[in-house]
């Protein structure tokens, strides 16, 4: 059921990626990073209600939920929410500098001279 | 043996030396490095006796030996006589060009270029490591390319320099890798270990292969037929170059490499068929173009190019007398072709032009330089007592006795040497004798040093001529049989009877007199011949080749305006359509379809938050509302910090919450300054996005069932689970793992977060916005 | 967004958030939270304010920038690392000692838990500066 | 005291000191004097490994594979001398060419974080944590190329930053999958799994994911749109540190992740590799040919030379792979040279068009020298760097009979003769064109011969010392192809 939602997520995010507009298209990458976030979190197989704490009492630690994928995704949602700020900002820029929020307008820098 | 080595360092450390000589050293350093050729070829003349003995030297150091990549300096009998060659003419060229370049600005840069060619060259024809020699190859075509462009402000000189460069360049990719390719039969590129396993390299398979390539190579370089015509737009180099490289040297390169195979690969039905083809094609190509030209360099240029093919058919016949007439016709030509450039390049100076039809009677002018040029225009002419008289009748002896279609060579060479005879004529009468159009005044001491060079060649040429024994038996002897492979008795003498080859000779003169007679009395039949020739001959090949390359570059460009059109979209749809492709050929490929997938609905409410999920994810990207959008954007990442906190990730739960936070904010903040949306795409790139997506979209869903289902080893973070309150005092083994197991992504991570900080402040913050 | 209500609760709720997220930084070792979470939360909580009055007000009234916070943070960060490779064996090698709390077994401080505080500062840093970046135009009210 | 994580921690630490010190002066001392400090200790821990070999360090005091841990082979060891190498001279470089718009210590900041990324990526063994410092490297580019904020810098970097974002994902998507399937981050003990394993061939799929992954940051066929889109944009000093290091650093991985990980279904992988190659070689080259813009010639000339190190994996012989890290290490060097060439160019003449500059064999010939070095190094002209580099491969693939792709390569070798000649012609040979007469050339002074000149040397000096340079990259070639040493040194405390 989630691996439907990962390919959901990520159909959403192609598509999303496609579209001309550049606010569409950073929510693209946003759906991408969730996807992919997601993605990792469930490869790495899921249990329910045992999050992975331990104390010295703590003997069976393979029935409480893997916490490598996690620790691995928390990395991932920081470095995307860098990232997403720093395109929006950049594509801000770029629409204050141009006037355009049409990716198609994006032709300049392949032009030949 | 290290003098060998030494040698060619020496030429190159004072090839560097030349830009700090002092400035009144400065002005003479053409006499200086004809010093040093001089010592250089008074070495090499002292070696003579080692060589003549058949005996040989060889310098063998250690430099990529795994690579097959060693110092092999060779001297025997075919290497001397090519550094003669080399440092002999050298030392009167550099004189030559010590008085020629003199009203030139930068002539340190030519100096430079000029004898590092020599060293290049001298290390090329010492090299028994092919690889080695491949290296000096390279070298000497570069140098070329430099020289050739002296002029560098002439377009003529730059697009001549070019194309020299691309042909031979094009040529030693070519011959790299025929000499990897044969190497590999015999896993060394030491010519000896070649030789040594000649018949293990003619049968295996890579033979044929190798030898096109190799012989490519050489073809270039020596402007053989299809290749030649680089060399006639060579001309645009300054006199002493072309006396030098064009004549005596680089273009010999490709002869040398192939005399020095020739016990390695010749002999073979392939050697004696490709060969001697191209040899004689390039023979008639030269000397039928050579009869129509009236710019004096370029016949030269032309009949350079007939000697050469001369050269390669003799090479290509392979007995030992064809050998014996190639090795003494290469000094025949170097001393005839090298005095012809240095003339030409003295009356164009003092002329002012190259054109035969506006020069004539210079022998009033110029007496001296008119008697060395009607000298060696009798030797090109293959005329006694020169020694090209020696050379022909010893080729046409050669031809007659060849092997295979010995026949069709010995026509050919008959109607080349008619041709060549009939051009050597044309420019003696045209020239020299005949009616001076002009009479030009000569001061006497200005030029010894122009017309020492030619001179002293066409002394020895005639010296040798007359008694050429001593001179065969040291020089020609010991290198046919380095080539030959065997001993071969030369005994050259000017007069040897009354037979079948004389006879060749006095019909050559006969018919190449009266040719000659008709073109110089009749200026309408040159120019009807050379109408006949555009005519019949259409193609001009350097054209061709330009043409080629702007139809290229045209097509290049095209192809790249194609490519990189500019729309980013499609850059991305691209990329994803790449990778979704190549996801589902691994994915038929491995047959990861196959296994169950766990298609279950438990538990209910998660079902549930996923379908509201994909609700929100799917009104998210068609809704037309901006804010609408974010919002749903949000509830996507909300839905997910629910999932994780179900699946037992709570401070995942609380990042993803808090993160979907910030960034919703951060939209919000800009989203007022955004335009709104508006409808850019057509129906039917919405559907081909889609597609595309959904197919990316499903082969990822595949990709993770796979995931879930395969597991290879157990995880590793069970360490972490019985460590972490042990050994790193922490009860929430997610957070322990952040700051202490895997600190440094979390370093990694922090600064990922201060980058784009600073970096979306240093974007937005502006003291003057431009743009 | 200049709503009273907002402004007059900013007051209250802005030092209740920088002090929750301290406490989730302090137990981040044990039970959820950590340098991350409380940093976010801190950040938020400055944020919190920029929306109920203007974020030149804000920036104005804070007396440190944001990035001296990342610049303390990255340090406190860097300085963690050293402890073990002089101490110990390797860099980042956690250095623990207990700092005595009365009534309790001791408070276990270490190079990680400084590792985490300097996380801590340098993501409210970045936040703020987001905020700060982003908001950045005379046209935001 | 194992010093191995230095090559992070100190443009780390640089990167604090200048964020928190923000004076102009002390980004003009710290930028170069940094690089040579990483330079040295790049140069220690070359020296280091060749009496101790691979050196390993697991961070945190926690054994492999638990702890994320720091290796250095000769692959690592020898990009960390050329890279920081490059690092110097970028520093120096920038010093005189950075414009007005972009302040020095902020370049600086930027620099070093992304240096740091890029050593990181370069002596981490752990996978995600390889993940984390190509984000750092990224995002340092990322600012890098719209710190001028000009319309076509912000354009650049959009399209720059779109690409390369997706690969990212990728990237980590491949990465959940590989720690889904085997439950370990660390790269030996992959590599010991993955190949011990008759299972693993259906790591594939996620061998694609890092394919196309690291393809985008190599740019290669069909992934490289971003690169020609955006290269030309920046200041030239952030262009050349891009041409130098980025795209090398995707090299790196691709060499990595497909000698140590992917070993199972050779066929395939060599077969897309071979094909990638030589569409990469192919259609750079043509493009590299058709344009008269230095900066674009050059950068699409990047894109062919990847082909020539991709093709070497692709032989996957051992002669092969050392000629593909030959290529890379002389690569780096060449192009960062004709980078910094064009950037001095475009300095006198005041334009990057080639149809507007010409004359400068005459005016300025110690230039025209310090370009042509650099430029027949890349042509594969010998002795320089470049011939050694080409020789190996070529021979690797003649001798593994990959003819095809071999003839490809050499045939390649034109274009990229024709594409440097075409800078000499018309920027040395050729007479400054009459229309641009006017125009007064700016006088170069010594400090901005500098960074050219040490890179001409380096290049010479590669070609003279071609022997040990050879048997440096034999030795990583050796060590990629066998990796059970990696494995052991890294493993060397495995528990039970």
């Amino acid at each position: 059921m989630l691996s439907i939602l990962v390919g959901v997520l990520y159909t959403a995010g192609v598509y999303m990626l496609l579209r001309r507009s550049i606010l569409k298209f950073i929510i693209g990458i946003i759906f991408m990073s969730n996807a992919t976030n997601l993605l990792v979190f469930i490869s790495a197989g899921l249990v329910a209600g045992k999050p992975a704490f331990v104390n010295g009492a703590t003997t069976n630690v393979s029935q409480l939920a893997d916490p490598m994928p996690q620790a691995l995704v928390l990395t991932a949602i920081v470095i995307g929410l860098g990232m997403a700020v720093f395109i929006l900002a950049l594509k801000y820029k770029y629409f204050e500098v141009t006037g355009t929020d049409d990716l198609d307008q994006l032709k300049q820098t392949d032009s030949q001279k | 043996m290290l003098p060998m080595l030494n040698l060619v360092i020496l030429y190159f450390l004072f090839a560097l030396s030349i830009f700090i000589l002092p400035k009144a050293i400065k002005s003479q350093k053409g006499i200086l490095i004809a010093f040093l050729q001089m010592a250089a070829f008074v070495w090499f003349v002292f070696k003579v006796p080692l060589v003549s003995a058949n005996n040989s030297e060889l310098l063998f150091l250690k430099w990529i030996p795994e690579l097959g990549l060693n110092f092999e300096f060779l001297l025997d009998g075919l290497s001397l006589a090519f550094a003669l060659l080399v440092t002999g003419v050298g030392v009167l060229v550099f004189l030559y060009a010590h008085s020629y370049m003199k009203s030139y600005d930068n002539t340190a840069k030519f100096f430079f270029f000029l004898l590092l060619f020599s060293g290049a060259m001298l290390g090329l024809v010492l090299s028994a490591n092919l690889i080695q020699l491949f290296i000096f190859w390279e070298l000497t075509t570069v140098l070329s390319f430099f020289l050739i462009s002296f002029f560098n402000e002439k377009e003529l000189a730059r697009k001549a320099a070019f194309q020299s460069l691309v042909i031979t360049f094009l040529g030693g990719l070519s011959l790299l890798a025929g000499i990897i390719v044969i190497g590999s039969a015999v896993d060394s590129y030491s010519i000896n270990d070649w030789v040594a396993g000649a018949d293990k390299i003619k049968s295996s398979s890579s033979y044929v292969p190798g030898l096109i390539l190799i012989l490519i190579g050489v073809f270039t370089k020596s402007a053989q037929f299809p290749f030649h015509f680089w060399l006639p737009g060579a001309m645009q180099a300054p006199a002493p170059v072309s006396a030098y490289l064009h004549s005596a040297t680089m273009v010999k390169a490709g002869v040398f490499l192939l005399a020095r195979l020739s016990p390695a690969l010749g002999g073979t039905d392939e050697w004696t068929f490709i060969v001697p083809l191209f040899g004689v094609i390039t023979m008639l190509v030269g000397s039928y173009f050579a009869i129509t030209q009236t710019d004096l360099k370029a016949i030269l240029a032309y009949t350079t190019i007939n000697a050469l093919g001369v050269l390669v058919l003799l090479l290509g016949i392979d007995t030992n007398l064809s050998i014996k007439a190639a090795v003494l016709f290469l000094f025949i030509h170097a001393f005839y072709k090298a005095s012809l450039f240095m003339i030409a390049g003295f009356i164009e100076k003092k002329t002012g032009t190259r054109e035969i039809n506006e020069l004539g009677g210079l022998i009033k002018s110029f007496p001296i330089t008119s008697a060395i040029a009607l000298l060696a225009l009798l030797s090109m002419a293959g005329l006694p007592p020169m020694l090209g008289f020696l050379g022909k009748e010893l080729i046409y002896e050669a031809k007659v006795q060849s092997p295979g279609f010995g026949s069709m060579i010995f026509i050919f060479g008959f109607i080349s040497n008619v041709l060549m005879f009939a051009v050597s004529m044309k420019v003696l009468f045209k020239v020299f004798l005949g009616k001076a159009k002009k009479t030009y005044t000569v001061s006497r001491f200005k030029n010894t040093f122009f017309v020492i060079g030619p001179a002293i060649l066409v002394l020895i040429s005639l010296v040798i001529g007359i008694a050429p024994n001593l001179f065969g038996k040291w020089i020609i002897e010991p290198a046919t049989n380095v080539i030959y492979a065997s001993p071969v008795n030369v005994e050259l003498a000017l007069w040897h009877g009354f037979n079948q080859v004389l006879l060749l000779s006095i019909a050559t003169v006969v018919l190449g007199s009266m040719l000659s007679y008709i073109l110089i009395k009749y200026n309408r039949v040159e120019v009807l011949w050379q109408k006949f020739n555009t005519t019949v001959f259409p193609v001009n090949l350097p054209e061709l080749f330009t043409k080629t390359i702007e139809s290229f570059v045209a097509f290049s460009v095209s192809k790249t305006k194609i490519l990189q059109h500019g729309y980013h979209r499609y850059y991305i749809l691209s990329i994803i359509v790449f990778t979704a492709v190549l996801l589902w050929v691994q994915l038929f490929v491995t047959k990861g379809w196959q296994f169950e997938i766990p298609f279950t609905f438990k538990p209910f409410y998660i079902s549930g938050l996923v379908f509201i999920i994909m609700l929100a994810t799917l009104f998210s990207v068609i809704t037309r509302s901006r804010i609408a959008a974010i919002l749903s954007m949000g509830v996507t990442g909300y839905g997910m910090a629910l999932i994780f906190l179900y699946y037992s990730a709570v401070d995942l739960a609380i990042t993803q919450i808090l993160s979907e936070t910030l960034i919703v904010v951060m939209f919000m903040l800009i989203l007022q300054r955004l335009p709104t949306f508006t409808k850019l795409s057509s129906k039917a790139t919405k559907i081909r996005d889609l597609i595309v997506s959904i197919i990316f979209g499903t082969a990822m869903t595949l990709v993770t069932l796979k995931a879930i289902n395969v597991n290879l080893s157990s995880p590793i973070s069970e360490f972490f689970m019985q460590n972490s309150f042990q050994k790193a005092f922490g009860e929430n083994v997610v957070n322990v793992i952040l700051v202490d197991f895997r600190a440094l992504d979390t370093l990694g991570e922090a600064t990922v977060l201060v980058i784009a900080a600073v970096g979306v402040s240093v974007l937005l913050f502006s003291k003057k916005s431009k743009s | 967004m200049n709503s009273i209500i907002l402004q007059i609760a900013s007051k209250y709720v802005r030092w209740l958030l920088v002090i929750f997220s301290v406490i989730i930084l302090l137990r981040g070792h044990n039970a959820p939270g950590g340098g991350f979470i409380g940093g976010l939360l801190a950040g938020l909580s400055l944020a919190y304010k920029g929306f109920a009055f203007t974020p030149e007000l804000l920036k104005t009234e804070m007396k440190v920038k944001p990035e001296s916070f990342m610049g303390l943070g990255l340090m406190l960060i860097f300085i963690s690392v050293w402890p073990g490779v002089f101490i110990k064996s390797a860099f980042m090698e956690g250095i623990w000692f207990t700092i005595p709390f009365p009534f309790t077994e001791g408070y276990k401080f270490g190079t990680p838990f400084l590792f985490d505080i300097g996380v801590f500062f340098t993501v409210i840093g970045v936040t703020v500066l987001f905020l700060f970046s982003l908001s950045n135009n005379k046209s935001w009210k | 005291m194992n010093i191995v994580a230095l090559p992070l921690l100190i443009p780390f630490a640089l990167a604090i000191s200048l964020l928190l010190f923000r004076s102009p002066t002390i980004g003009r001392w710290v930028g170069p004097l940094g690089s040579f400090a990483i330079f040295i200790v790049s140069l220690y821990l070359f020296s280091n490994l060749q009496t101790n070999g691979i050196l390993t360090l697991n961070m945190g005091g926690w054994d492999a594979p638990f702890g994320i841990v720091l290796v250095i082979d000769y692959l690592s060891a020898l990009m960390l001398v050329v890279s920081s190498l490059i690092l110097v001279v970028v520093s120096l470089f920038a010093l005189r060419f950075l414009t007005d718009d972009i302040p020095l210590n902020r370049f600086y900041f930027f620099f070093f974080t992304l240096a740091m990324g890029m050593n990181g990526a370069f002596i981490t063994g752990d996978v995600f944590n390889l993940y984390v410092w190509f984000e750092v490297m990224l995002i340092s580019s990322f600012v890098l190329i719209t710190m001028g904020k000009k319309k076509e810098q912000l354009e650049g970097g959009i399209k720059y930053l779109a690409l390369n974002l997706i690969g990212s994902f990728l990237f980590l998507a491949g990465l959940g999958l590989l720690y889904g399937k085997t439950g370990t981050l660390n790269m030996a003990h992959l590599a010991e799994i993955l190949r011990n394993d008759n299972q693993a061939v259906l790591m594939n799929t996620s061998g694609i994911l890092f394919f196309v992954a690291f393809g985008i940051k190599a740019a290669i066929f069909p992934l490289y749109f971003w690169l020609p889109a955006s290269y030309h944009t920046p200041n030239i000093t952030i262009t050349t540190l891009f041409a130098g290091l980025l795209t090398k650093v995707g090299v790196y991985t691709f060499i990595r992740f497909f000698t140590l990980f992917f070993v199972q279904d050779q066929p395939f992988w060599h077969n897309l590799l071979l094909i990638t190659a030589g569409f990469t070689m192919v259609i750079g080259g043509m493009a590299a040919a058709s344009y008269y813009e230095t900066r674009r010639i050059l950068s699409y000339h990047i894109i062919s030379q990847i082909g020539y190190m991709i093709m070497g994996l692709g032989i996957f012989t051992p002669l092969a792979i050392a000629g593909a890290v030959f290529f890379t290490l002389h690569n780096m060097i060449a192009k960062t040279g004709a980078f910094v060439a064009s950037g001095m160019i475009a300095k006198i003449k005041g334009t990057y068009q080639l149809k507007e500059i010409g004359g400068l064999y005459k005016d300025n010939p110690l230039l025209a020298v310090l370009f042509i070095i650099p430029a027949f190094a890349l042509a594969g002209i010998p002795p320089l760097s470049g011939f050694f580099a080409k020789f190996m491969l070529i021979k690797a693939g003649f001798e593994n009979g990959n003819y095809i792709i071999t003839a490809v390569a050499l045939l390649t070798g034109i274009l990229t003769l024709y594409s440097m000649i075409k800078i000499w012609n018309e920027a040395f040979l050729k007479k400054q064109p009459d229309n641009q007469a006017g125009k007064v050339d700016v006088k170069l002074a010594w400090p901005d011969y500098l960074p050219l000149t040490i890179l001409a040397t380096a290049s010479v000096l590669m070609g003279i010392f071609a022997a040990s340079v050879f048997s440096y990259t034999m030795e990583a070639a050796n060590q990629l192809i066998e990796p059970s040493h990696y494995i052991n040194s890294v493993l060397k405390n495995k528990m039970p």
